[in-house]
């Protein structure tokens, strides 16, 4: 058996391109052989010749034969790959890692809670949610990001906002006066939640600082921690355990996770450089 | 240490290894066994009985190599050297796809790079190792054809009992074999598997004797019985599995974080991958490389490393090895090979930084 | 429009500016995917700036030096140094502990005509550098990478680990361990396919330090070799004697 | 002639390694000035050699100049074995040979393909010239390229390679891994062979000016890295006498050290000087090769240098192919040197010229004093002759042409000039 890693890279068209902040652009993705994800996976893209990323998956699961990237351009693999337009081709495997608990969720209540670029693989967990509203009970989504400017999926979350069933707030870091939202961390929303903590189960995504900050607020207002998910994010590289970087304690996080229980990686979090 | 009877037990003179390296050859083979490179025996391609270090043995003490005559005349008289299987297994340079702009992206990988390889002269932990790396990365076990050598004189860094993978060999193997120099300097030799009683069967020799079976078993019983410390498995286990991010200033002192010790451990599977692309941008071709836990940019994660400090470098080096290695894969990393031991230039010991680790969680928890 | 590149030489031995020809499988391929705007070695045409990429050889040890390379890092869009020179100010900055005077005075009868500063730096002193290329000299692989990542746009792999991991890669059997010589390589920056153990003798370093060097623990390993603090000093004194971790470490020996 | 002044000033000569300049000054018909310069700034090399160990004499002096580092490891370890009175294994001084062969073979190449025949052709560089002359370009990159691996099989890289040592080499390769290299030397020889003839094609200049060419010589080898100093003109020195005839100083008419023969003055080394001192004893091959092409011993025209060093690089490329065929691994690497004070000479063969190294160590093997004479020094001045001597028959060209002349009359030489381990900064005039 050859690894999966070592497997040769599909090379897929992009075929939709959408740009959502100065520097986060979304990509659409072809995928004929539709092997179907789960929001919270991951694949490897790589632009030909630059190198590879994780990069989640933001779009829906629900959609056949196409697969949604949101991609904040931080160094030069991920400004090769905002730099794709409609018909050119990228280097792609996956889908990787274990997703959200969407089955543990389902009859419960539901806390989302993302941070910057970490709504990208949120924004798989609400549009599930939206495809099956009714196997959920109260869903609220927390939003954070550094400043207006750089909120994400704008359109798509003023159409959240619009819906009854569910609860969604934004804030931001800093702003001018033409905000007329809360300006604050996002956690600082947690405490205001109104949600069953014993049915609940929360997924927050986002700089692990704020995880953790996230997750203590979300333990006090009673959920527990093996309720609360967190997706993780490490150096990367074979994204099928092999190669060895993104270990964390004894977990693979790209095959362990990313997403993961907090009661079980906040241990790790919790010592000096692991 | 029960060991399962063998499909056939021979008694070769010692020259019969050379026939059995001809023979492995015939059958297309490429045979990897000890032999002097550079200073040092250790495991490379050979040509023929001539390229193994007769009469050659080493001493081995942590940061210390050196090489000593063996007035025996044993051809397996040194134990494991600098290079392990994983060179074949998993090797340092491998390209993994190379494509072309316009075309696809094609896999490089071979299937398995080993499969027309023989070893001989593995050692007990050799086997370990090699099941172990298999395991950890996924790959279905080679059908290179094995022939391992069960250890009478481990050297004073290897740790194979503590780990219980050596120095007897019941698995793992084609064929096994025991120097032995008393009562007479044979090969007392048996076939595990059906291939190696074939290859055996070519090779002719006589039936044992019963004081020659007895002194390899002796020999061997003797060898386990004299190898002194080693590491506790599962109290290094137990100790790192949530270890504190203190404690480790001393080792860190030493440490130079130069890599070695994962290079040469023959179960560390850590891998970089590289991109390259020709001049014009058309072609490019992806390399994994031997990569290690040591390496500052190995965690670097938004432009920083995570474990910068090298303590938490060492911790996740042993941690992984000793404990999180049960989580992930069902065994202990180390098979208690000593390589790393032997080959840090300062000579650090796992077995007492495992000791002092575990000491330290004891200290804690009174 | 093909991206500019220009080669320009400080106080060297031309060594690494000699690798880019000595790319003989690429060089043509290279001279094909840019514009060879500047490289009075290899070429009798020159071209003014701006230019994309600039390589820069070599260390700065005259005051003119000193004011060329600022015009050549405003006119170049991604300034790099290639070698020990460039980066750390190359084996000749060992007289920057010495009394140049009487340096000048040993080699030349008449020293008042030579023009030089007293020390030998690196151009990241003066000023600021994009991508630097270790090594004395860089090795050509790694310097034909470094030039097929800018063309593509990947980030150019640079390693920042010791020689060892390469001399293991390599397969060759340690010789600080085995044999028992000095050996710099725990403490050196990968890069140059650690050929020094390769070929039977300790790594001298010239790829200068690996990232957080433990000098202070490689100096018992030496002691066990047979060496001595001050040979270690000594040895960390040579071809990259101006990166501030050797001067250090030698320092604190 | 009307009255009149020309200037001819290039500030940059490209295509030669390391800086240098020209500078011809002409008024009323007559030749003012003529200068060579160079404007490499001085890195002290003999003064930061002083107190550091004998043994990190050729790594050290190698960085000197990164197109012929063999050839300063070599003098190096010559001088410090003179000194302490060791004499190396003949197997390991024929490994050493087989060494230097490889950097002849590559500096010789880099020079007639990529800086050199672009001049006679009318190219800016190599590279342009292999757009027109993809096949020529190619055979001489496919050359180099042999003569790099050979370097990098015996030294690890093809500059500063790392292999030698006092005494010997610190590791010897086994037969097996030198044995790749034969059929490459086989089209080597090809290539050298056709290469003598693709410069001997080249539209040459007459520029016929005797000098006294000096070179090591040996009586039954085409000396490399042995020998005693000979002259055309009848000198015979063994290599320790150097400083009781040769001298550097100052010239009126430059800033620059020149180097004299005591009382005799000017002379050159380099590929003419050993051709016409040896011309003999090139291997059949070579020897055949140059006779077929119409060159032969006294060749006086420096511009014919090119065509030699194409007989010397076929030359080269056949011993190295006849040492490579009966190649065993010598039992030993290196014999030990223990370190003797006293004084050591070297001298050996740069692809450019004599290059000759003098050493005094103390009784701890450090160096107390330092002395490294390289070709370019010593060529320096017969530059400026030939330079002199072609502006005085060539005035009626334009400044363009009179200019691009020079140039190449500089490039002749394969100047090193990083090698300029003690030029002096000429004060060059920019305007
Ligand atoms: C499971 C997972 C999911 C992710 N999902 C997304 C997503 O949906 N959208 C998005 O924009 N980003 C995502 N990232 C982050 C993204 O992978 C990194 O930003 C990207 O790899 C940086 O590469 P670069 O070459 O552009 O940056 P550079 O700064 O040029 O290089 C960073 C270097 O760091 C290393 N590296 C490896 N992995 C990472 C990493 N995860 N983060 C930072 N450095 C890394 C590599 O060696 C890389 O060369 C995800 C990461 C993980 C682990
Ligand atoms: S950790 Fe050390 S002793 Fe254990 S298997 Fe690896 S090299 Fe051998
Ligand atoms: S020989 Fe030097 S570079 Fe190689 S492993 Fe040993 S210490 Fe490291
Ligand atoms: S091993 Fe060390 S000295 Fe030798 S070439 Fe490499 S970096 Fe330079």
């Amino acid at each position: 058996m050859v690894p999966v890693a070592e497997v040769a890279v599909a090379t897929r068209e992009v075929i939709g391109f959408h740009r959502e902040t100065e520097d986060t652009v979304t990509l659409t993705i072809e995928d004929r052989e539709a092997r179907g994800f789960l929001p919270g996976q991951f694949f490897m893209l790589s632009p030909f010749g630059i190198g590879e990323s994780a990069i989640s998956i933001s779009g829906d699961p629900g959609r056949p034969g196409a697969i949604e990237h949101t991609i904040r351009s931080v160094g030069m693999v991920t400004a090769a790959l905002s730099s794709l337009r409609p018909g050119d081709r990228v280097g792609a495997r996956g889908p990787y890692g274990v997703g959200w608990p969407m089955e543990a969720a389902t009859g419960g209540d539901l806390v989302v809670v993302a941070g910057g670029i970490g709504l990208a693989p949120l924004r798989s967990v609400v549009r599930q949610v939206i495809g099956a509203r009714h196997r959920f009970r109260r869903v609220a989504v927390l939003i954070g990001a550094r400043a207006p400017s750089e909120l994400l999926f704008q359109q798509e979350i003023h159409e959240w906002r619009g819906r009854f069933d569910l609860d969604v707030h934004v804030t931001v870091d800093s702003a001018d006066a033409s905000w007329m939202g809360p300006i604050d961390v996002v956690t600082r929303l947690i405490p205001r939640m109104d949600v069953d903590p014993a049915k609940s189960v929360a997924m927050v995504c986002g700089p692990e600082v704020m995880m953790r900050f996230a997750a203590a607020d979300l333990e006090r207002l009673g959920i527990s921690s093996d309720r609360i998910y967190v997706s993780m994010e490490r150096n990367m590289q074979c994204a099928v355990g092999v190669c060895g970087h993104c270990q964390m304690g004894p977990f693979f996080i790209c095959k362990d996770g990313p997403v993961l229980p907090y009661s079980r990686i906040a241990p790790y979090m919790g010592v000096r450089e692991t | 240490m029960v060991i399962p009877r063998s499909l056939s037990t021979r008694v070769l003179e010692v020259e019969a290894i050379g026939r059995l390296i001809a023979a492995l050859q015939e059958d297309g083979r490429t045979v990897i066994a000890p032999t002097l490179r550079d200073g040092a025996i250790t495991l490379d391609v050979i040509d023929s009985f001539a390229d193994l270090p007769v009469g050659l043995t080493a001493e081995m003490a942590p940061g210390r190599y050196q090489l000593v005559p063996d007035p025996e005349g044993r051809l397996f008289g040194a134990t494991v050297g600098p290079a392990s299987a994983k060179r074949w297994q998993r090797p340092p340079e491998v390209v993994v796809w190379s494509g072309r702009k316009d075309g696809g992206m094609v896999a490089r990988v071979p299937d398995r790079s080993e499969s027309q390889l023989a070893y001989v002269g593995l050692r007990g932990c050799d086997l370990a190792a090699r099941r172990v790396l298999d395991r950890a990365v996924g790959a279905r076990p080679s059908d290179a054809f094995i022939v391992a050598v069960e250890c009478t004189r481990p050297g004073s860094t290897c740790f194979c009992v503590s780990m219980g993978t050596g120095p007897g060999v019941s698995e793992g193997a084609d064929v096994v074999i025991t120097e032995i120099v008393e009562p007479a300097h044979v090969l007392v030799t048996r076939a595990l598997t059906p291939r190696g009683a074939t290859l055996l069967a070519r090779l002719g020799g006589a039936p044992p004797k019963g004081a020659e079976e007895d002194a390899a078993w002796a020999q061997v019983a003797a060898a386990a019985r004299a190898m002194s410390g080693g590491i506790d498995p599962d109290a290094a286990a137990a100790a790192l599995r949530m270890p504190s991010a203190d404690g480790w200033d001393d080792v860190a002192a030493r440490c130079l974080a130069c890599g070695n010790c994962t290079m040469v451990c023959p179960t560390c599977f850590c891998t970089t991958t590289v991109d390259h692309t020709t001049p014009d941008g058309l072609e490019a071709t992806r390399v994994r490389l031997w990569d290690s836990c040591f390496s500052l940019g190995f965690t670097e994660l938004h432009g920083k490393p995570v474990r910068a400090s090298i303590g938490s470098r060492y911790r996740q080096w042993m941690s992984h090895k000793l404990s999180w290695w049960w989580d992930q894969f069902g065994s202990s990393g180390c098979v208690g090979c000593g390589r790393c031991i032997v080959w840090c230039p300062v000579g650090i010991d796992i077995r007492q930084e495992a000791a002092a680790a575990v000491e330290r969680v004891g200290v804690h928890a009174k | 429009m093909k991206p500019t590149l220009a080669v320009f030489k400080f106080a060297s031995c031309d060594g690494c500016q000699l690798s880019i020809l000595d790319a003989e499988d690429h060089l043509l391929a290279i001279a094909a995917a840019v514009d060879i705007a500047e490289f009075p070695e290899a070429t009798t045409r020159s071209e003014p700036g701006p230019y994309t990429v600039g390589l820069v050889e070599g260390s700065v040890t005259t005051p003119h030096d000193a004011l060329r390379i600022r015009e050549i890092r405003d006119q170049c869009q991604i300034l790099v140094t290639i070698g020990a020179c460039a980066t750390s100010g190359g084996i000749q900055a060992l007289r920057n502990a010495a009394d140049v005077a009487e340096f000048a005075a040993q080699v030349y009868p008449n020293p008042e005509y030579l023009d030089v500063l007293a020390t030998s730096t690196a151009i990241s002193d003066h000023v600021q550098v994009d991508y630097a290329l270790y090594g004395c000299p860089v090795s050509v692989d790694q310097l034909v990478d470094f030039i097929t990542a800018l063309l593509a746009g990947r980030r150019p792999s640079v390693p920042d680990y010791s020689v060892c991991i390469e001399c293991k890669r390599r397969g060759s059997t340690c010789v600080l361990v085995a044999p028992g010589m000095p050996c710099l390589g725990p403490v050196t920056r990968a890069g140059c396919g650690a050929i020094c153990p390769a070929f039977g003798r300790g790594c001298y370093g010239c790829f200068g330090p690996s990232s957080r060097p433990n000098v202070a623990s490689l100096a018992v390993a030496w002691e066990a070799a047979g060496a001595t603090r001050e040979d270690l000093a000594e040895a960390l004194r040579a071809f990259t004697v101006g990166a501030p971790e050797f001067m250090e470490a030698a320092r604190a020996l | 002639m009307r009255s009149e002044t020309r200037r001819i000033g290039v500030e940059y000569i490209s295509r030669v390694e390391g800086e240098g300049s020209l500078r011809v000054l002409v008024r009323d018909g007559k030749v003012q000035e003529c200068e060579f310069g160079i404007f490499e700034p001085p890195r002290f090399f003999e003064a930061f050699m002083r107190g550091r160990k004998f043994t990190e004499a050729p790594d050290i002096t190698a960085r000197i100049c990164g197109i012929c580092p063999v050839a300063y490891q070599m003098s190096s370890v010559q001088a410090m074995e003179a000194a302490c009175g060791v004499t190396v294994d003949p197997a390991v001084d024929e490994l050493r040979t087989l060494l230097y062969c490889g950097e002849w073979i590559e500096s010789h190449v880099l020079h007639m393909y990529l800086l050199h025949a672009p001049d006679f052709l009318g190219y800016e560089s190599g590279i342009a010239l292999a757009a027109d002359h993809p096949e020529e370009v190619g055979r001489g990159l496919r050359l180099k390229q042999t003569g790099n691996a050979l370097v990098a099989a015996l030294g690890g890289r093809e500059i500063h390679p790392v292999g030698i040592r006092v005494g010997g080499f610190h590791r010897v390769p086994t037969r097996r891994e030198l044995e790749p290299l034969i059929p490459r030397f086989e089209q080597a020889r090809e290539d050298a062979l056709a290469t003598v003839d693709f410069v001997a094609s080249l539209p040459i200049p007459e520029a016929e000016r005797d000098d006294e060419y000096v070179a090591l010589s040996d009586d039954d080898h085409y000396a490399i890295h042995h020998g005693r100093i000979r002259s055309t003109r009848g000198m015979d020195i063994a290599v320790d006498e150097w400083n009781d005839y040769f001298v550097e100083e100052h010239v009126a008419r430059s800033t620059s050290l020149h180097s004299h023969i005591r009382e005799r003055g000017l002379y050159q080394v380099g590929p003419m000087a050993r051709f016409n001192l040896s011309e003999e004893l090139l291997r059949p091959v070579a020897l055949e090769a140059a006779h077929r092409v119409g060159l032969s011993a006294p060749c006086t025209n420096p511009f014919r240098s090119i065509v030699v060093r194409a007989v010397e690089t076929l030359h080269a490329v056949d011993l190295a192919l006849e040492i490579l065929e009966r190649y065993q691994r010598p039992p030993r690497p290196y014999v030990p040197v223990p370190p003797v004070a006293g004084v050591g000479h070297g001298a050996s063969e740069a692809p450019r010229g004599l290059l000759y190294h003098r050493y005094e160590i103390d009784a701890d093997g450090r160096v107390l004093h330092a002395q490294i004479v390289p070709p370019t020094a010593q060529n320096q001045g017969s530059i400026e002759a030939d330079l002199l001597h072609l502006v005085e028959r060539n005035l009626e060209l334009t400044d363009a042409d009179l200019q691009h002349l020079l140039e190449q009359s500089i490039r002749n030489y394969d100047p090193c000039i990083s090698c300029s381990v003690h030029f002096l900064r000429l004060e060059v005039d920019r305007g």
